[in-house]
Order: C-alpha cells, then sequence, then structure tokens
C-alpha cells in the first residue's frame, strides 16, 4: 500500500562555492519516519538546513504533502508544517525557557505550553532558566518542545542525541517514537545508529552528497559489512 | 541599468567639458562669487550670495558696456574648500575677478592663494580675521570692510562708560575671528579702565554651555557673548534657563539678522543687547532704506533685512562693478589699472559712510554700537545707539605699536 | 566645590539627553546589526517636523509624537526598500546609509533653510527652579530630561524584557535564522524594529530641538554622539547606552568646565581606550 | 593585467601634452592623491579585510609634518631641507599607523570601522584646539612644494609627473609587498587568522605592520596634498575627508590597487562638475545619489563594472 | 565513570597533559583530562560528537586557553604559551572544518607555513625565486600530492583537496607531533585509502594523534586508542581491544540491541 506522501525531494542540489555539496537528493517518505546515516561531512546538516530553507537550493525540488515549496523562505516552510530541531540545538541565549516557548506559543495549538511541561516536568522546574544554561538534555527537550508548539506535519530532527549521557539518548529515544503515535512524520539525521535504527523503519545512507542507498533498518542492523562499508565502523561481537 | 548609469555619466562629463568650455568667447567679464552654501553656515552664505546679487541687478549685470558673468562656487567654511573653489573658478572658468569668501580662515587662505594668481583680482567677501589684510597681506587682495576688531569699534567704551560695566566675563568661540572682536572689544574697554577676568574659549559647535554658565563669576558686570549661529542660541538659552541675570554684551555675529530671524522663543532674550556692527538691519538712513527695500524686492524669500553678509558681498560686488566702469573694462596687463582704480576708489555705502581703503587694502569704515529690539510686527531687529566713523585697523593707535602687540590668540590682549 | 557638584549635574543631564537620542541606534544596531549612519538625519527630520506641528497646534505633545511618527515612516520605508536588500553586508548598509543622510541633509536644507530652530516648550517647562543644597537656578527642562530619560529607558526596557515583540526582537539578536526557521518573517520584523527605532530617534529629535536647538550639523552632531555613547557602552545594551551617555555626558562637562581646550578630545580618547581593551564595549557581548 | 598597466602609464604620461593646467593640477593630480589616500584604504581592506576611517588621519600626520617643517605664514616650526622634511613626513605617518594598529588589533568589521572613526575624530579635535603644534583651526597654509635644482616640483606639468610617479610607485610598494612574506601573512590573517597562529606566526605584529604600511602610503599622499593645496588644516583630517576617501575607495572597487584610481577620479569629476550640471544648491544631493546608485548597482565598484562589461565583450567576441 | 591509567609525567615523552580541563560557563567540555604521548606513538581519539576531542585539540595547541590543568609539549612547559610559540615546540595540526587561506595560492599557503615554521615571516620585501623556503612549499606540495595544483587558488580547491593541503602545512619544518582532527571527513571512499597510506608513511619521529570518526582509519593507522566520553578521558585501549569492547560500542554507536 502506498504511503501518503508527506515529503517529497527531487533533484535536490546546493552548492558552496565550487563545492558540490548535494548531489541529485531525491528522497520520498510518508508517515513512517525515516532515517539519514552517513559519516561526518558527508552533507547531511546541509540537507536538513536546505529542506528548511536556511541554504539555498541551487536546483530542484521539495514538496510537503504535494505542495511546492520550493521557493518558500524559512518562514513560510516553517508555517506549512516544517518543524526544525538544529544541529546543536541552537537555543535563544537571551530568551528563559518560558520565554523559548512563549515565542512560538499559539492559540489552538496541540500542544500548549502546559502540555510540554507536564512531558518534560524538567522544563516547568527550569522555566526561568536562559537557554544556555541548560544541560544538553534539557536544552534537546527546549528545542523540540519549540518546534512541536508550531504543530508540525514533520519534524526534521539533525543528530538529536549529540553529546548526551546514554541515559538521557534513551528519553530522546522514547520521545522520538512517541511523536510517530501523535502523527508527526520524521525525518532524523543521526550518527548514533542504533536510535536511528530504534526510531526509523528505513534508513538512507548518504556518502558524498548522495543519497546512495536505502535499506530497512533491520537489513542494516543484521549487517556488519554495510555497517562497516558505509559508516566506518568496525566492531565484532 | 549599470550601462545606462555609464552613459549617463560619460554624457555628463563631455557635457561638462562644454558648458565649462563656451566655445566662443564674448567679450564679458567672469566674476567668480565663493560663499558657503552647504552645512552650519549655509543660511549666512546664501545671504552672503543674495548680497553679491543685487549689486549685479543694479546694473543689469553690464560694467563698463560689458557683459558680466557670476559663477557661484560654495565652500564648506574649510578653508581647504574655499581654496579648491577658487582654483576651479581661476583654473577652469577664467574668472577675472573674484568675490568672497565668508568666514576668517578661508579669507586668509585665499589671501594666499592670490599670491600665486597676479592676473586675477580678490575681493573679499565677509570674512573679517584681521590678519588677512594686516599681516602679510597681498597686492591682488582687497577689502572692502572692516575686520572683525573694527566692527566692535566703540562697544568697549560704550559699556564701560555709558552702561557702567567694571567687569566683564567674555564667552566666545574658540577660533581667529572671535579673537579679533575679543581685541576690537577689549583694546577699547581695557583702556578706559574695565577688567575682564575670565575668558570662556568654547568649541565651535558646542551644544551643552551649561557648566560654562555655572563657571561665570558672580562679580562681573555683564557678559561678552562672541558666539554665532546655534552656539549664539543655545548659550543665551541655557543662561537664561539657569537664572541668569547679567546683561549681555553682544558680538557682531551674536546680533546678525541670521540668528534676529531663527525660528525659537529665546530671541526675546536679547532685547536690549548692545553690539558692535557695521550693519544694522533698521538703520534709519535713506541710503540703507533703499537698500533694504531692493534687498526685499529682489528677494522675497530672503531674511528681513540684509544680513551683515548680503550688506557685505554687496559691497564687494558694487566695488567690482564701480572698478570696473572706471577702467573701462580694461583688465589687461594682469588688471595693474582695475588695481590702481581699486586701490583709489570711494564710494557711498549703504549705510551712508564713505568706503575707502588704506594701505594695506583694507576698508576704512563706519561701524556701530547698536541694541536689539523688537519691531511691531514682532519680528527682531537692530537700532543705532552709537555711530562711530573713519575706523581703521588699528582703532586709531599708531600702526607700528598696534602692530607689536603680536597676533590675537586666546590670551592676547589681556586685562584680568 | 559647589562647582563641581553642579558640573556633575550638568553631566547627568546632557548624559540624560544623549541617552534619549542614542536609544533609537542602539536598537536598530542590536537587533539588525546595521549601522545606521542615518540616525542623526532621522533626528533632525523628526525636529524639524515637530517645530512646524507644534507652530500649527501650539501643543508640545503632539510636536513630538508628530516628529516620532514622521522618522518611523522614513525609517521603516529605508529599511523596507533598500537596507533590507543587504541584510548582513555590512559595509554596504553603511555605505547606504551614509549616501541617504547626505541626500535627506541636504533636502532639509533645501526645506527648512540654513536657520537655527528652536521648539517652544509648554508653559510648564520654561524658565528654571531653585535647586535646594546647591542653591542655584536650574532650568527645568533639563530636570525635566532625567525624567524622560528614565522613562525611555524603562519602557524600552520593557519592550523588550516583557513583551513578545521584545522576546521575538531578542531572539532575532540570538540567532536571526533560527528565528526564521521558527517561522518568523524577520524582514517585517527588521522594519517594524527600524520604524520603533526611527520614531524614538524622531522624537528624540523633537526633545533635543525643544531642550536646545537644531539646525544644519546638528544631525552630524547627534550622530557622533550616539556612535560615541553606544559604542563606549556596548552596542545593542540598553543599559550599555545609559552608562556611555553618562561617561560622555560627564567627560564633556568637566572637560568643558575645568579643561575647556581640550575637553571634546576626551570624549574621544575614553572611546578609543574602552575600544581598545574591550572591543566589544564596556556592556556589549563579544560576537562569538 | 600587467600590459594594461603599462598602457595606462604611457597615456598618463604624454596626457601633460593635451591638458591644460586645470586639468592638470585640479583633476589629475588631484585624482591621483585622493587616489594613493584610497590606495592606502584599499591596502587594508583588500589585504587585512579590515576598513579604516583613519587613513585620512595618518595622510594628515604627513601632510603637517611637511607643513611644520617648511616655510609656512603660520609661523610656527623650524624650516628643514624638504627632504628631511619628506622622510620625517613619512617616518611619522608610518609610526603613527602603527600605533592606529596597535589600539584596533583586536577589531575587526564593524569594530574597526568604530575604533578607527574614534581616532580620526580624536585627531580632528585635537588639531583644531591646539595651536602651539597645529595651529588650531586655521592650521597651516602658504606651504609651496620644493625646487630641486632650480625646478619647481609645484609648477603644474611637474607636479603632475610627481604625483604620477608617487602614485606609480605606491601602486608597485603595494603590488611587491603583498606578496612578501610579511604581505602573504597579512592575507593569511584576513583569511584565517587562528591558521596563522598555528604556523608560527603571531597575529599582532602582522596586523601592526599591515597598518603601519597603509600609513606609509597614506603619508605619500599627504605629502602631496600638501603640496597641492599649499595648506593643512583641521578641515583636512575632518569627517569630510575621511567619508570621501571611504566613499572614493567604495565607487573604485576594493579588489584592486587601480580600483582606488578609478574611484578617485569618478569622484573628482563629480565634485568639480557636479556643481556646473545641476542646480548650484542641490549638488550635494547629486553627490549622495550617484554614491547610493554605485553602492546599490555596483557592490565592486566601478572596477567590478568594468570587468564585467569586459568579460561580456570577451563572450560576444568568442561568440 | 573514572578515569583510567592516570599516566605518570615523564620528561621523554612527546606530549603530556595532566588535569587538563576547560569549561565553558558552567559546562565542562574537557574535564581533568591526562594522556602521555610517547615519541612516535599512534593514538587514535575516539568519542561521540560533543565528547570534547576537538575542544582538547584546541587546548593543546592554545587556540582555547585551559581552566586549569598543564601542558607540556616536547619537555616543554606550554601551558601559558601563545599557539606561534607552541607551535615552535614542534606541534601541529590540521583543523576539522579545513582553516585556510582561501585568498592565496597553494604555493603561498605552503611557503607561508614554512617561513612562519622557520620564523622569517618578517620580511617585507618580495620574495626571490629559488628562496628554500620556497623550495619546502614545493616538496610540501609533492608530499600532499598537490603538485600539479601548486598555483590554484585554495578557495577553489575541492573539500579533499583542502584536506591534503592541511595535512601539507602540517608537514612544514620539522614537526615533532602532528594532531589531525578528522582528516577523513567529507572524503570518498576512494580518497580514504590514499589517507590512510599517508598516515601510515609517515616517519616514526613524528608522533601523530588522530581524532577520526572513521574507525577503519583510526583503527588502521593507530597504535592505542583512547576514548573520550562528556570531556573524560575514558578509556585507552589496544585497536583489538576497542573492536571487541561493548563499552566503547555502547557509547560510540549507542546501546547495543
Amino acid at each position: 500500500m502506498m504511503d501518503s506522501q508527506l515529503l517529497k525531494i527531487e533533484k535536490l542540489n546546493v552548492f558552496h562555492g565550487s563545492s558540490h555539496t548535494l548531489q541529485d537528493i531525491d528522497v520520498s517518505m510518508g508517515n513512517k519516519p525515516k532515517a539519514i546515516l552517513g559519516r561526518n561531512g558527508m552533507g547531511k546538516t546541509t540537507l536538513c538546513s536546505a529542506l528548511v530553507g536556511l541554504t539555498k537550493m541551487a536546483s530542484g525540488h521539495v514538496f510537503l504533502e504535494r505542495h511546492d515549496i520550493s521557493l518558500f523562505p524559512p518562514e513560510q516552510r516553517a508555517k506549512a508544517g516544517i518543524g526544525y530541531v538544529p544541529q546543536g540545538r541552537r537555543m535563544f541565549r537571551s530568551l528563559s525557557v518560558l520565554e523559548h516557548l512563549k515565542l512560538v506559543e499559539r492559540k489552538n495549538t496541540n500542544w500548549p505550553i502546559d502540555r510540554i511541561f507536564s512531558i518534560f516536568p524538567r522544563l516547568a522546574e527550569r522555566k526561568s532558566n536562559m537557554g544556555d544554561r541548560l544541560s544538553g538534555g534539557e536544552q534537546q527537550m527546549l528545542a523540540i518542545s519549540r518546534a512541536l508548539m508550531l504543530d508540525p506535519k514533520l519534524m526534521i530532527m539533525d543528530e538529536p542525541t549529540e553529546g548526551l549521557a546514554p541515559t538521557i539518548v534513551d528519553d530522546v529515544t522514547e520521545l522520538l517514537l512517541s511523536l510517530q503515535a501523535e502523527g508527526i512524520g520524521l525525518l532524523l539525521v543521526e550518527q548514533n545508529i542504533s536510535v536511528a535504527l530504534e526510531a526509523a523503519e528505513d534508513i538512507l545512507i548518504m556518502v558524498n552528497g548522495r543519497i546512495i542507498n536505502e535499506v530497512k533498518a533491520d537489513t542494516l542492523k543484521d549487517n556488519p559489512e554495510m555497517q562497516q562499508e558505509y559508516l566506518g565502523i568496525t566492531f565484532s561481537d | 541599468m549599470i550601462s545606462n548609469f555609464k552613459k549617463i555619466l560619460a554624457a555628463s562629463v563631455i557635457a561638462a567639458t562644454f558648458i565649462a568650455n563656451p566655445v566662443f568667447a564674448a567679450e564679458k567679464v567672469k566674476i567668480g562669487v565663493i560663499s558657503i552654501l552647504e552645512g552650519a553656515f549655509a543660511a549666512l552664505g546664501k545671504d552672503g550670495i543674495r548680497g553679491a546679487e543685487l549689486a549685479f541687478i543694479e546694473t543689469g549685470n553690464k560694467a563698463a558696456g560689458k557683459d558680466v558673468e557670476i559663477i557661484v562656487m560654495s565652500s564648506d567654511a574649510s578653508p581647504d574648500s574655499a581654496v579648491n573653489a577658487a582654483r576651479k573658478l581661476i583654473e577652469k572658468d577664467k574668472v577675472d575677478i573674484i568675490i568672497g569668501p565668508l568666514s576668517g580662515s578661508e579669507g586668509i587662505a585665499l589671501r594666499d592663494l592670490s599670491k600665486g594668481y597676479q592676473g586675477v583680482t580678490f575681493i573679499n567677501g565677509s570674512s573679517a580675521a584681521q590678519d588677512t589684510t594686516f599681516r602679510d597681506g597681498s597686492d591682488n587682495f582687497f577689502r572692502f570692510g572692516g575686520d572683525g576688531a573694527q566692527w566692535m569699534a566703540g562697544v568697549g567704551t560704550y559699556s564701560y562708560e555709558k552702561l557702567g560695566y567694571k567687569k566683564v566675563a567674555v564667552v566666545a568661540e574658540d577660533y581667529s575671528f572671535p579673537y579679533t572682536q575679543v581685541l576690537g572689544f577689549m583694546s577699547e574697554y581695557c583702556k578706559a579702565g574695565g577688567r575682564v577676568p575670565n575668558k570662556f574659549w568654547t568649541p565651535i559647535g558646542t551644544k551643552d554651555y551649561s557648566s560654562i554658565v555655572y563657571a561665570i563669576p558672580d562679580d562681573v558686570d555683564a557678559i561678552f557673548v562672541a558666539l554665532g549661529g546655534a552656539d549664539a542660541v543655545n548659550f543665551l538659552t541655557q543662561y537664561n534657563q539657569a537664572g541668569g541675570n547679567k546683561p549681555i554684551i553682544g558680538g557682531t555675529i551674536t546680533i546678525d539678522q541670521s540668528i534676529l530671524d531663527s525660528k525659537g522663543p529665546f530671541k526675546k532674550l536679547l532685547v536690549g543687547t548692545p553690539a558692535g556692527t557695521p550693519t544694522v538691519s533698521d538703520f534709519e538712513g535713506k541710503e540703507w532704506k533703499e537698500f533694504s527695500a531692493s534687498y526685499a524686492k529682489s528677494f522675497p524669500d530672503g531674511l528681513s533685512a540684509p544680513s551683515i553678509f548680503a550688506h557685505h558681498y554687496y559691497m564687494a560686488g558694487k566695488a567690482a562693478l564701480l572698478g570696473l566702469e572706471k577702467v573701462n573694462g580694461d583688465l589687461s596687463n594682469n588688471q595693474k589699472a582695475f588695481r590702481a582704480v581699486l586701490e583709489k576708489l570711494e564710494f557711498v555705502t549703504p549705510t551712508g559712510g564713505t568706503m575707502r581703503l588704506d594701505e594695506n587694502r583694507n576698508g576704512i569704515i563706519d561701524s556701530f554700537v547698536t541694541e536689539v529690539f523688537e519691531r511691531e510686527d514682532g519680528t527682531f531687529g537692530n537700532r543705532v545707539l552709537k555711530v562711530i566713523r573713519n575706523v581703521n585697523q588699528t582703532m586709531g593707535h599708531d600702526a607700528a605699536k598696534f602692530k607689536a602687540l603680536g597676533p590675537v590668540s586666546r590670551d592676547n590682549p589681556s586685562c584680568p | 566645590m559647589k562647582f563641581f557638584f553642579i558640573v556633575f549635574f550638568n553631566g547627568l543631564t546632557l548624559a540624560a539627553l544623549y541617552f534619549i537620542a542614542a536609544c533609537g541606534f542602539t536598537l536598530i544596531f542590536g537587533l539588525m546589526r546595521t549601522v545606521n549612519m542615518a540616525h542623526g538625519a532621522l533626528l533632525l527630520l523628526g525636529a524639524y517636523v515637530g517645530y512646524e506641528v507644534v507652530e500649527i497646534t501650539g501643543l508640545w505633545t503632539v510636536g513630538i509624537i508628530a516628529g516620532g511618527l514622521t522618522s518611523a515612516i522614513v525609517g521603516a520605508a529605508i529599511q523596507a526598500y533598500i537596507l533590507g536588500r543587504y541584510q548582513g553586508d555590512e559595509l554596504r548598509q553603511t555605505l547606504i546609509t551614509i549616501a541617504i543622510s547626505i541626500i535627506m541633509a541636504d533636502l532639509m536644507l533645501w526645506a527648512w533653510g540654513g536657520l537655527t530652530y528652536q521648539i517652544s516648550l509648554p508653559e510648564m517647562l520654561l524658565g528654571g527652579v531653585r535647586l535646594p543644597i546647591l542653591n542655584v537656578g536650574y532650568s527645568s527642562v533639563r530636570l525635566t530630561l532625567m525624567a524622560m530619560a528614565a522613562v525611555t529607558g524603562i519602557l524600552l526596557w520593557l519592550l523588550i524584557a516583557k513583551t513578545k515583540l521584545g522576546i521575538i526582537i531578542r531572539a532575532g539578536v540570538d540567532d536571526r535564522e533560527m528565528l526564521q526557521a521558527l517561522g518568523f518573517e524577520t524582514k517585517k520584523i527588521f522594519v517594524i524594529v527600524f520604524a520603533i527605532g526611527g520614531m524614538l530617534t524622531g522624537m528624540a529629535g523633537v526633545i533635543t530641538g525643544s531642550a536646545l536647538s537644531i539646525a544644519p550639523g546638528t544631525d552630524m552632531q547627534f550622530l557622533l554622539s550616539s556612535l560615541v555613547v553606544v559604542i563606549v557602552g556596548g552596542m545593542g545594551s540598553i543599559g550599555g547606552a545609559a552608562l556611555g551617555a553618562l561617561l560622555i555626558g560627564m567627560a564633556e562637562q568637566y572637560g568643558l568646565a575645568y579643561a575647556p581646550t581640550y575637553g571634546v578630545v576626551f570624549t574621544f580618547v575614553i572611546m578609543i581606550a574602552v575600544l581598545a581593551i574591550r572591543p566589544q564595549g564596556l556592556l556589549g557581548r563579544s560576537e562569538k | 593585467m600587467n600590459r594594461f598597466i603599462i598602457l595606462l602609464l604611457i597615456i598618463c604620461s604624454v596626457l601633460p601634452v593635451f591638458a591644460a593646467d586645470f586639468w592638470l593640477t585640479q583633476i589629475l593630480s588631484r585624482s591621483i592623491i585622493l587616489g594613493v589616500m584610497a590606495l592606502s584604504l584599499t591596502f587594508l581592506t583588500a589585504y587585512l579585510g579590515v576598513v579604516s576611517f583613519a587613513q585620512v588621519t595618518l595622510a594628515g600626520i604627513a601632510g603637517y609634518t611637511i607643513a611644520y617643517f617648511s616655510a609656512n605664514t603660520a609661523g610656527i616650526g623650524a624650516e628643514l631641507p624638504w627632504v628631511f622634511a619628506v622622510l620625517l613626513a613619512l617616518f611619522f605617518s608610518t609610526i603613527a599607523g602603527a600605533l592606529v594598529g596597535l589600539i584596533a588589533r583586536q577589531s575587526v568589521g564593524i569594530y574597526s570601522i568604530m575604533i578607527t572613526l574614534a581616532i580620526s575624530m580624536a585627531f580632528f579635535y585635537f588639531t583644531r584646539q591646539n595651536y602651539s603644534v597645529f595651529n588650531g583651526w586655521t592650521g597651516f597654509s602658504g606651504i609651496s612644494a620644493p625646487s630641486v635644482m632650480g625646478l619647481d616640483l609645484g609648477a603644474p606639468v611637474v607636479f603632475y609627473y610627481v604625483c604620477l610617479f608617487t602614485g606609480a610607485l605606491a601602486t608597485l610598494f603595494v603590488v611587491k609587498f603583498s606578496s612578501s612574506p610579511l604581505g602573504l601573512s597579512i592575507q593569511g590573517v584576513r583569511d584565517a587568522a587562528r591558521r596563522v597562529r598555528a604556523i608560527g606566526i603571531p597575529t599582532s605584529p602582522v596586523i601592526v605592520s599591515a597598518y603601519a604600511f597603509s600609513g606609509l602610503i597614506a603619508g605619500m599622499a599627504g605629502i602631496l596634498n600638501v603640496w597641492h593645496q599649499e595648506r593643512v588644516s583641521s578641515f583636512s583630517v575632518g569627517l569630510g575627508p575621511t567619508i570621501d576617501v571611504l566613499i572614493i575607495s567604495v565607487i573604485g572597487g576594493m579588489r584592486h590597487p587601480l580600483g582606488a584610481f578609478i574611484g578617485a577620479i569618478t569622484y573628482v569629476m563629480i565634485d568639480t562638475f557636479a556643481i556646473d550640471l545641476i542646480s548650484r544648491d542641490r549638488f550635494n544631493t547629486v553627490i549622495g545619489l550617484v554614491l547610493l546608485l554605485i553602492v546599490i548597482a555596483a557592490p565592486e565598484g566601478i572596477l567590478g563594472i568594468l570587468k564585467s562589461v569586459k568579460e561580456r565583450i570577451k563572450k560576444i567576441v568568442l561568440n | 565513570m573514572s578515569v583510567t591509567n592516570t599516566p605518570t609525567s615523564n620528561d621523554g615523552d612527546a606530549l603530556s597533559l595532566q588535569g587538563v580541563t576547560r569549561r565553558f560557563g558552567s559546562f565542562v567540555a574537557v574535564e581533568n583530562f591526562n594522556m602521555s604521548i610517547k615519541t612516535g606513538e599512534r593514538r587514535a581519539i575516539l568519542g561521540s560528537n560533543g565528547a570534547g576531542k576537538t575542544t582538547l585539540f584546541n587546548l593543546v595547541t592554545g587556540d582555547l586557553a585551559l581552566s586549569a590543568g598543564n601542558i607540556k609539549i616536547e619537555g616543554v612547559e606550554s601551558s601559558k604559551l601563545p599557539t606561534y610559540k607552541r607551535i615552535k615546540s614542534g606541534i601541529r595540526r590540521t583543523y576539522q572544518h579545513a582553516l585556510l587561506f582561501d585568498g592565496l595560492t597553494v604555493r603561498e599557503t605552503l611557503f607561508l607555513s614554512s617561513v612562519g615554521i622557520h620564523n622569517r615571516w618578517q620580511s617585507f620585501l618580495p620574495i626571490k625565486k629559488n628562496n628554500k623556503y620556497q623550495a619546502e612549499a614545493e616538496m610540501l606540495a609533492k608530499k600532499a600530492g598537490l603538485f600539479s595544483l601548486l598555483d590554484a587558488l585554495v578557495g577553489n580547491l575541492s573539500h579533499g583537496q583542502k584536506r591534503q593541503l592541511e595535512i601539507g602545512i602540517a608537514l612544514s619544518g620539522d614537526p615533532k607531533i602532528i594532531l589531525f582532527d578528522e582528516p577523513a571527513a567529507g572524503l570518498s571512499p576512494a580518497e580514504r585509502p590514499v589517507l590512510t597510506e599517508l598516515l601510515l608513511s609517515l616517519p616514526k619521529t613524528i608522533s601523530v594523534i588522530l581524532i577520526e570518526h572513521d574507525m577503519d582509519i583510526a583503527l588502521e593507522t593507530s597504535e592505542i586508542v583512547s576514548v573520550m566520553h562528556n570531556g573524560k578521558h575514558l578509556l585507552e585501549r589496544t585497536p583489538e581491544e576497542i573492536v571487541h569492547s561493548d563499552i566503547v560500542r555502547d557509547i560510540y554507536v549507542g546501546k547495543k540491541q
């Protein structure tokens, strides 16, 4: 059965100066989460940035629910339903936790501040802390909340577990799974293979600005050679 | 878009070349006028231009049967810009005579420049630094008017004897023209027996004088204020607001029409202020009445009476035209005849006196002690208290002794 | 000694005026990193319009609103139609605003001539009062300046610290891209900020024209003073602007009182000293 | 490019045959002088990556030195043989440049603009208020270019060649200096200051020497300027000339030393002839509009326009 | 988690770190880090993104100041020395995101690093041809495989070529220790063996510390592996041990399924 089409990327190209950072990216996804894996420097973050409109696309198209949003500036893409959790979390350092939430608060959102606080009691405790005075895990919760409150149809998350302690990584993974239950699409960029394998069913492998393969999570999980080849990870059990 | 712009630029340059180099040179005399048309002094400069134009309007732009062409250049109060303007007038526009400039340092700069251009005659506009003609003068630089010291003639004596001020504090801008004005005031005042315990030299463009206001000692009888434009407005307002109640004695530009026509309430503070000036807005003389009527008719957008700048540029223009008339337009031989005529030229000024030059080519002038008053229509002007005729550059002192006092400065003269 | 305290008071009141004049400038720089060299021209424009309106209506408050609105509209138009396209290109924006300030100054000279203007104050602010203790007369309008500066500072602080717009502005200062990615149209926000900055600047112009006077050249004077104040204090910080204004106001008045010859040089020496040691200004945050 | 520059020099050398004194002195010589001044800024911007508002100040320091040590009408200073005066002037402007660099070494971007602006304003007000050395508001006048073995350097044609020579020399200096180890270090600091330190080069001395070198170039212009104007005063180091030099650099283009001269001649033409073309009262509006237009339409300056025109022609020819 | 294998400082070490700590506000990026590198040692540092590896390099080279601890390079106490002086002790590095002079050519870049390291950068006279630093620049270009691109503008190089140039710079002068910060990031699979080759070919007089995500390269080129987590030096193991280590697997790629 065909998935309803949430995101479709067609022949997306991005250049940085003379280097061809993203080359003819084609991705199509429905409500089932997808993860992009790849080594450092392969263009994963650039892809996220191009999808939310912060990096200029040289050519190609991006469709969200079959609407072409390629020419939209970032703010319109956000309004069209793309939520963004950037790499490094990018907190506003002069805003408190509460102000972060107030910034994006709207009437009739599925995610009012009360609900956010009930999911993340930690944030409620820290609501007057400044954005840069939070632990990595707290920042991540806030970054996710900030994106959630916009009622996104699709969340683009760039390395949400980067630099987090293992127990927190588990929490975040839980959260990613619960997003799916809320009917929010998820495009996840990860270094952490196990998080990616757990949160997503389909894995896109990115090498040198190209998507070179799309595999099922289970296939990759059981295939150390593939891990080794694409991701440079060598472990023997 | 870009190439269009280039075309326009190129066309402009070509056009400029043609405009500036007329193909057929007619028999006409070219006169350049330099005045300040930008920045803080623009209002004064504009009135200077009106004055010069008035002189030419009177003769229908003709002298000795020849057409007179006027070319105006703007400076920005800096000596550098005055020199550039003059060079362009001389070398590009090939003018025969230059009228201007407006301010003191520009005057000294043009005096120095004039030495290198023997084929051009310079007639000073309204600049009034003493040294322009008094020290190291130039043969082809003429001033049909006085310097800032001459303009203060009579005020020192009047203040001491008539008003009975024994001690006066000075507040003046910190450059050569106010130095000269203070010299003019003090040379008489100190001689009469008055004392000047404090001189406050403030940088030009000072906005907030409040600390000066409070530094003025309580035991002085009056304050001599030689500030121009916005500086005068600011000082007087702040002095009044701080409850200051000493009488004011004004420098020439402090009570000039350009200030009296300013917009705002502060002018009332000036009523009754005595001052020294060669230009009295409401002078009760036949010549002045004609002059100001003609000014008002020609320039409906002008000031309510000709300012000191209009007056002096007018006299410069008039001197040039009269001189040309006398030599029948002959400017040959490096304008030798023309200059000889100028040196001996005498004419009746708008204030009814006779303008003539001393051996330094500086005017021997009539100066006035005036006071500011409110006219019936609510505008302000000044009127004569005392007339001092025939003031020369040494203010009646022996020339050698006067020169020996040295150039004016912050500390010269002094009588604490 | 008494004189020393009076000068202190003068420094305080002058600082109040400098602070009011610099608020719009620092606000615009703070969010947009735009060094608005047309700041002085906007101030002068507000003052001239304020003068005309006060002459017609006789109401000072109406004049101040009219002056503020005019500069707000002109400022917003400059940002919307010219500057907005070059966001992030600091040098180009600086040059564009220099060009605009040259044009505006010349057009204002055309419209209002070169004479000095003073805006009539309301009756209650005219004249002076006697200060207790020091026992000298002091101008009412200067005392009011301090209140105005306090009100301006507090309102601006409230705007930035307590309102949604303030949150958006601060977020924009921290990370403009992220703000966009959260659905905010920063272009529009920048126009609003420029309008608010212009409004403050125009109102400051009317206040300046009433407390002192205005004439061609006032634009450059207040551009320079605002630059110095904001740079010394730290660009984009309200507290910094207040501190900078205080330092510069004091330096100028003590300089004028005790060393008038080089008083104005002090101001710039302070600025050089501060920048050499703390390039971002006293309370400024360093750019990453 | 080299062939082009030689051609340009040849054209410039034969110009006196055709041009009237006014064009030589007021347009060409003045353009070259302003061009060298702008070159000192272009050098800093192109190679160190900072914008300095202090270049006019540095030129002014050389100018004041010449005035102080030459015959003048201010009656201040001591007359020295002109060679010494020139050497002293260059020495002082270079040292002053180093000082500016020392103060501004930590500042980049908008902050370097501001700190150099503060320095230039402090110097401006100082010269205006100080009479013992700078003769205050009025400054020095009556300074003339020296005579060398009976040849008056101030005569229009001779002075033009002096300017042309100096302009060529300054350009040569910049080109040669930029490829020296120190010049490369300066460009290194522009591109990646951290990397410069990571190859064993401390950045502060590099920045300071860049400013010092710009002081030397500005000083060359400052000397010529005094001989050209025959005067120097506080106005010569004020905000007006400072902004003019910035405008010249920008409209010319900052990518290549020639940009400074192209900008200068454009500026001088507009400055001299705008008043003939447009209502005298509004020529500042015209200057402002032209600046606005160039800044908006040609981010790389006139040099950038020329380059794109050249490329377009190339394309047409190739097709 | 405790710090294992606290090294004893030894003056023969090429590099010794003791109690190295760096805080950013309340965040501790590198915490009480101890490590010593013997001359000629090949060491890899593994750790997830954000573990503090690059910060550690920045502390060693002086790009960042220490909050606490001390650093000896080739026996020279260097904790307070500026970067350019540490370079004189023989330490070199590459940067994770190529930090190069985009406006210079390859030749100029390598020439500059050569004169910089030999402390001959002060000259303002144009460079003579056949100058010995020019010769070194050409030699470095050869080593880095960029000889054919000597006169290309650095800004126009491809990502891989920039990486090569980074290595060329690191080889200038007489390096004793080279810190490689993710040299393989962004390299194509074809380029990776070349890099491995180059790392292996370095003479044994040079000590190497390598941050690398690509475990192939890391394990192939190193003799010893340090694992870093949350700013701490977690453990030191041989490559073989690492491959079999559950802890490492957990923190590096996440928990085992």
